[in-house]
């Protein structure tokens, strides 16, 4: 398929899709699933079912997520020359409803409080660059994608950009790695670009492991093709003729709906030899995780996709020099090969006028927590967080007061209130004590407590503690034992203080990015919410001895180390 | 290969580009600790005992898988490095039961000897003392979960100089442990061949000859060099194996 | 010097085999160097009931592995100046450890109800044999130690360097040689 | 594709138990060539044909894929997804993601605990039940959430998860943990 074909192709699909009177799009992500989308599904097509003479007018879409995910199920109806309107909490009874207003024309009064409306912040704060197309188009049809002007970009820089040029675009644009260290990804691609090598390897980390979030999934999930794009344009660019996804393995859905885009992308000439007609070819294979936190490290991904025990390996050599095999191999975010396509199309100039001065475009954050409005949201960098949370969140619900927000995972850390009008971008939250991390946004009323947040965090490093180097395989258990006792009130002023000296250790000594910024979620509450610590540590040594003695209660926790 | 110039705690040095910053370190007769380190292996960075402070690196590096570069500026000892060098030992002296005094190893230790070397004179943090097994299944060997430190360097010997990958590790974090075969008694091994170059590389009384009593074992790591540089080089290297001359070892 | 001037000085025996009072012992002339300078005020190898006050130097020997263990430790800590873990058992936990793989119950059954010489079951605290600690412990887990003298026992050449450094007030400083474990 | 280290044509070792599903195994096997990286993916198969990695699983693959014994043994113990026991007859995974953390459900994880006496990774001694934690279903926007059976369930409570799985375990809302796969042609249909 050449560029011609693949305009006539996104042509025709959508002169289809404007035929239709009715267009229904039902979300299909797993948290709308989950909540009963599944049966309204059923519902509209079933009435199609019956009403045969409709099939024509009238399309049922199965699409990818629509943001806000507390809400769902979601249904978008789109009707010719009319605003699309869209419909939140759907049930199979509602669906019905809904049918009959916007298809059979029958009057109904029972809908409009399920209208979303999208004049709401939640919806006009935000800006969709990489989830442009979610939640709009079936991700299960290519076509889909091309008439949205899929594979577009591909097809521009195959034709009239040489790699060195596309790798210069990426840099101008300052798009910065989103799996959360932000790399700038420009010079990234150039290191790999000119390695010499006889093979070269492009590599989409898919491997979401932050609990709490799930902008990767739902990407692969909503607009597969767009991360196609994406590793192909940067295969172009790096000379890699093969690239491999990674996928976690909780999210079977996602590594479906990627096979079926590689094989439909390569039934099309998109993928596989030969791309678009060029002298370009490239693979694209689907690694399956296999539960492993420590696996969105780049260096233990690759020992995974090696077939390994996914450990890392100390750096440098860095993967751009030596990856996969002992070859050059770039290593990106799905949602950073997301970025690709727009910034090709759009131009660099267009995607580095979003956001602030050192942190450009767009980022997807998981909103989740004690807040109003959960799901996924994308916004330009530089938002405060107080945007995010009370403007697109809706603030915190049951009359709670907002204490902190979690950014960065089991890596990151708490932001509390007094920062809430700190722009959100990979400098500010750095020096917060916190990252930005792959994107999940956890927010926290004055009900938690920070040590007990602390202890989680904790406890999720231990269990994902590769056991290669020893801070990091003792000191999270050491770290975590402490704080249990800390939350058990039986911690001494002298644990405090082997517990900070002991964070820093990590930090420092650590071989990889999980032991370095494993005590991060510790150190961060105990900047801001020290006096909950304190208030916790136990001054009487009589009283903190008597753990030992069997008359007390074990301080062990249900699950035991060791 | 060409020759590098770096600046070694203060002194202007230079090293051949595709040397180790630990070879390096050490042709200079500086001490620095070293357990999972060792010659002849691949190396493996875990211990994190080798730490040293690279000018305008943003962590710590570990000398010996850092290569050598231009203009590089190394510290080997600093307050901090001795204090991260001391807490990373309290961390292995927590995580298993490593009680010298009844230990077949106790003063031929690795481990020990550099707690003594570094100053680590007690463990702040608590002793995990978890409830692990003994493999006595070899009719030669011993294993002992207990006193492993999980440098590895078992696995890697096994691998790369015997061949037969033996042994590898089972589970992540903190229950990981040494495994023969399917994680099946070590006498029941079909790959085994009982050479028993893991027991002389081991560090510790992790892995010791059957017979040995408290303090009674002692390893030979010399007979990597031996073996390696006779297969690769057809020398075989006699350092460190004296006293060879017969007149001397009739003196002795 | 005077005769009341003397540095009071303390050795505690907590749960240990007693080899470290041995090896202290075979401190031999020096020991009447020691005499000199300093008073034992309480000792296994004194007959003194009760912890004094007031004691400068107190060296432990033993882990802290039952409940008079742990109340003597924190007497000696609040009557002491300085605390000293005296041996592997009290810096390390050591042999006495050994046994926090076990459970404190099946630890008892298989010593006095599976064993040879079997006692009367109850496991009830009877108040003459102190109750077992849930986990052995060394020393500075539950009191504020100040200098560790490492050796299972450490030899007296070891202990003369400690404790001469500690009768001329000086911190604790040992020699290489003389900090191995074991 | 890459690397091909051992192409072997059909060099294949059967099993000589002679269980079928074997045979599917052996399709993972030769769509990525007997490759030694293809480890995990023939790992994942293993298991999803067989429920769990025994033994003669393992051995069987390392023969296969010319791997030392303890490389796969150590691969498999890595991951948590693979699993060296057989699971329960019903499942119950529970959310541990930050968002289901911060509303509770660590309560239901205490409520599994003290109604059948199993914690986390455990199954109880009749084999009906088998307890589990994850990381993060990404169904964040319906927290807690767990997953019985293969079907999610959104804004549990200890009550109403211990409703569900009391009528799960006593067979009323019939269906088992995943349709019951009888023939090795059923399997395949679900695999491929």
């Amino acid at each position: 398929m050449n560029r011609s074909d693949l305009h006539a192709l996104g042509e025709r699909e959508l002169q289809k899709q404007s035929e239709a009177r009715c267009r229904l799009l039902c979300c299909g992500s797993t948290p709308c699933l989950s909540s009963g989308g599944t049966a309204v599904q059923e519902v509209f097509k079933g009435f199609l079912k019956e009403n045969r003479d409709l099939k024509a007018e009238v399309a049922v879409v199965s699409t990818g997520c629509m943001g806000p995910c507390s809400r769902g199920p979601l249904v978008t109806v789109q009707q010719p020359g009319e605003e699309d309107v869209i419909y939140e909490r759907v049930t199979s009874e509602l669906a019905q409803e809904i049918f009959k207003k916007h298809v059979t024309d029958e009057a109904t009064d029972r809908v409009e409080t399920h209208i979303l409306p999208n004049d709401i912040p939640f919806f006009t704060k935000q800006k969709k660059v990489v989830l442009a197309n979610s939640g709009l188009i079936d991700p299960e049809r290519l076509e889909d994608y091309v008439a949205h002007g899929g594979y577009l970009a591909l097809g521009h820089a195959l034709r009239e950009m040489t790699p060195e040029e596309v790798c210069n675009e990426i840099i101008n644009s300052g798009l910065r790695g989103r799996g959360g260290g932000g790399y700038p990804s420009g010079l990234k691609w150039n290191l790999v670009r000119r390695a010499k090598a006889d093979k070269k390897y492009v590599i989409a980390n898919g491997d979401e492991g932050d609990p709490g979030a799930y902008m990767d999934r739902t990407l692969m999930e909503s607009d597969p093709h767009r991360v196609l794009e994406g590793m192909a344009i940067a295969g172009y660019a790096v000379g890699a003729e093969q690239g491999f996804i990674y996928v976690r393995g909780e999210y079977p859905i996602a590594a479906k709906r990627l096979e079926k885009a590689i094989r439909m992308a390569e039934r099309r000439g998109l993928l596989g030899s030969r791309v678009m007609d060029t002298a370009f070819n490239f693979r694209i294979d689907i690694r399956i995780g296999a539960g492993a936190f420590v696996c969105g490290e780049e260096t233990a991904l690759m020992a995974s996709i090696m077939g390994k025990r996914g450990q890392p390996v100390p750096r440098p050599p860095y993967p751009p020099s030596s990856g996969l095999w002992g070859y050059p191999t770039l290593i990106n975010n799905v949602e950073t090969f997301g970025s690709i396509a727009p910034i090709i199309d759009n131009g660099a100039e267009w995607f580095a006028g979003i956001g602030t001065a050192k942190s450009k475009g767009t980022k997807i954050f998981a909103l989740a927590g004690q807040v109003e409005n959960t799901g996924l949201i994308e916004v330009p960098m530089g938002l405060s967080l107080r945007e995010i949370v009370f403007d697109i969140g809706g603030g915190v619900p049951d009359g709670r007061t907002f204490k902190a927000a979690q950014t960065g995972g089991p890596s990151g850390g708490c932001i509390p209130a007094d920062y809430l009008d700190t722009p959100v971008d990979y400098e500010s939250l750095r020096e917060l004590g916190s990252i930005m991390g792959s994107g999940g946004l956890v927010v926290m009323d004055d009900t938690t407590s920070m040590p007990n947040v602390a202890k989680y965090f904790m406890e999720f490093c231990m269990d994902e503690s590769c056991g290669k180097c020893v801070p990091c395989r003792v000191g999270t258990v050491q770290l975590y034992r402490i704080l249990d006792r800390i939350t058990a009130g039986t911690a001494t002023r002298n644990d405090l203080t082997i517990m900070e000296e002991l964070c820093t250790m990590m930090r420092e000594t650590s071989l990889c990015g999980l032991g370095q910024s494993a005590p991060n979620p510790l150190l961060s509450t105990l900047r801001y919410f020290r006096e909950e610590y304190e208030a916790l540590i136990n001054d009487d040594l009589h009283a903190t001895n008597g753990r030992f003695t069997l008359a007390t209660p074990s301080t062990r926790s249900a699950k035991e180390v060791l | 290969m060409s020759v590098v110039t770096l600046t070694l705690n203060d002194e202007l040095i230079s090293a051949n580009s595709d040397q180790s910053l630990l070879e390096v370190i050490r042709e200079h007769d500086i001490y620095i600790p070293t357990l999972c380190h060792m010659e002849g292996l691949s190396e493996r960075g875990g211990c994190r005992m080798c730490l040293v402070e690279v000018q305008g690196s943003r962590t710590l590096q570990a000398a010996c898988v850092t290569e050598v570069a231009e203009g590089m500026v190394v510290t080997t000892h600093s307050e901090r490095l001795r204090k991260y060098r001391r807490m990373t030992l309290e961390l292995i002296f927590a995580e298993r039961n490593h009680v010298c005094a009844v230990c077949v190893m106790n003063g031929h230790c690795e481990l020990q000897a550099v707690a003594a070397i570094e100053g680590m004179d007690h463990v702040r943090f608590d002793y995990l003392h978890p409830d692990l097994p003994m493999d006595i299944s070899h009719e030669r060997f011993g294993l002992d979960h207990n006193r492993c430190i999980l440098c590895t360097r078992c696995v890697r010997v096994c691998d790369e100089v015997e061949g037969a990958h033996t042994k590898d590790v089972l589970g992540r974090g903190i229950n990981c442990r040494i495994i023969n075969d399917l994680n099946q008694p070590w006498g029941s091994s079909q790959s085994c061949t009982s050479c028993g170059k893991c027991v002389e590389v081991c560090p510790t009384g992790a892995l010791f000859r059957k017979g040995a009593t408290v303090a009674e074992m002692v390893k030979r790591h010399d007979f990597l060099s031996w073996i390696t540089s006779g297969r690769e080089k057809n020398e075989w290297d006699y350092a460190g194996q004296a006293p060879y001359y017969a007149t001397e070892r009739r003196k002795e | 010097m005077a005769r009341n001037d003397k540095i009071r000085l303390a050795t505690v025996w907590l749960g240990g085999c007693s080899g470290c009072h041995m090896s202290f012992l075979d401190l031999d002339e020096r020991l009447i160097d020691l005499a000199e300078q300093a008073d034992l005020v309480y000792s296994p190898i004194a007959d003194v009931k009760v912890f004094p006050d007031n004691v400068d130097v107190t060296l432990v020997e033993g882990a802290v592995a039952n409940i008079d263990h742990l109340e003597l430790a924190e007497q000696v800590r609040a009557r002491s100046k300085i605390v000293v873990s005296f041996g592997d058992c009290a810096v390390t936990g050591n042999v006495t450890s050994l046994r926090n793989r076990l459970d404190v119950d099946d630890l008892l059954n298989r010593v006095y109800q599976e064993g040879p010489g079997r006692v009367p079951a109850g496991s009830e605290p009877d108040g003459i044999v102190p109750a077992l600690l849930r986990r052995v412990v060394p020393l500075h887990q539950v009191i504020k130690v100040d200098a560790y003298i490492p050796g299972c026992p450490p030899d007296p050449e070891r202990i003369w360097a400690a404790v001469s450094a500690l009768l001329a007030g000086e911190p604790v400083r040992l020699e290489e040689d003389m900090r191995y474990f074991g | 594709m890459i690397k091909s280290k051992s192409k072997r044509a059909s060099a294949a070792i059967e099993h000589p138990s002679g269980d079928p599903r074997f045979k599917l195994v052996d399709r993972t096997l030769k769509r990525f060539q007997y490759q030694q990286d293809a480890l995990i993916e023939v790992l994942h198969t293993a298991q999803e044909v067989f429920g769990f990695l025994e033994d003669d699983l393992l051995i069987y693959v390392a023969r296969q894929l010319k791997l030392p014994l303890s490389w796969v043994y150590g691969v498999a113990t890595f991951y948590h997804f693979f699993s060296l026991k057989p699971q329960g007859e019903h499942t119950c995974t529970v959310c541990m993601g930050t968002a289901c953390y911060v509303k509770q459900a660590a309560e239901i994880v205490a409520m599994l605990q003290a109604e059948f006496g199993v914690e986390p990774g455990q199954t109880t001694p009749d084999g009906k039940l088998s307890v589990a934690t994850a990381r993060c279903l990404g169904s964040c926007g319906l927290a807690p959430v767990l997953v019985i059976d293969n079907d999610v369930l959104g804004r549990e409570t200890p009550v109403s998860t211990l409703e569900t799985l009391r009528a799960r375990l006593a067979g009323i809302n019939g269906h088992k943990k995943a349709p019951a796969l009888e023939t090795v042609e059923d399997m395949e249909e679900e695999i491929l």
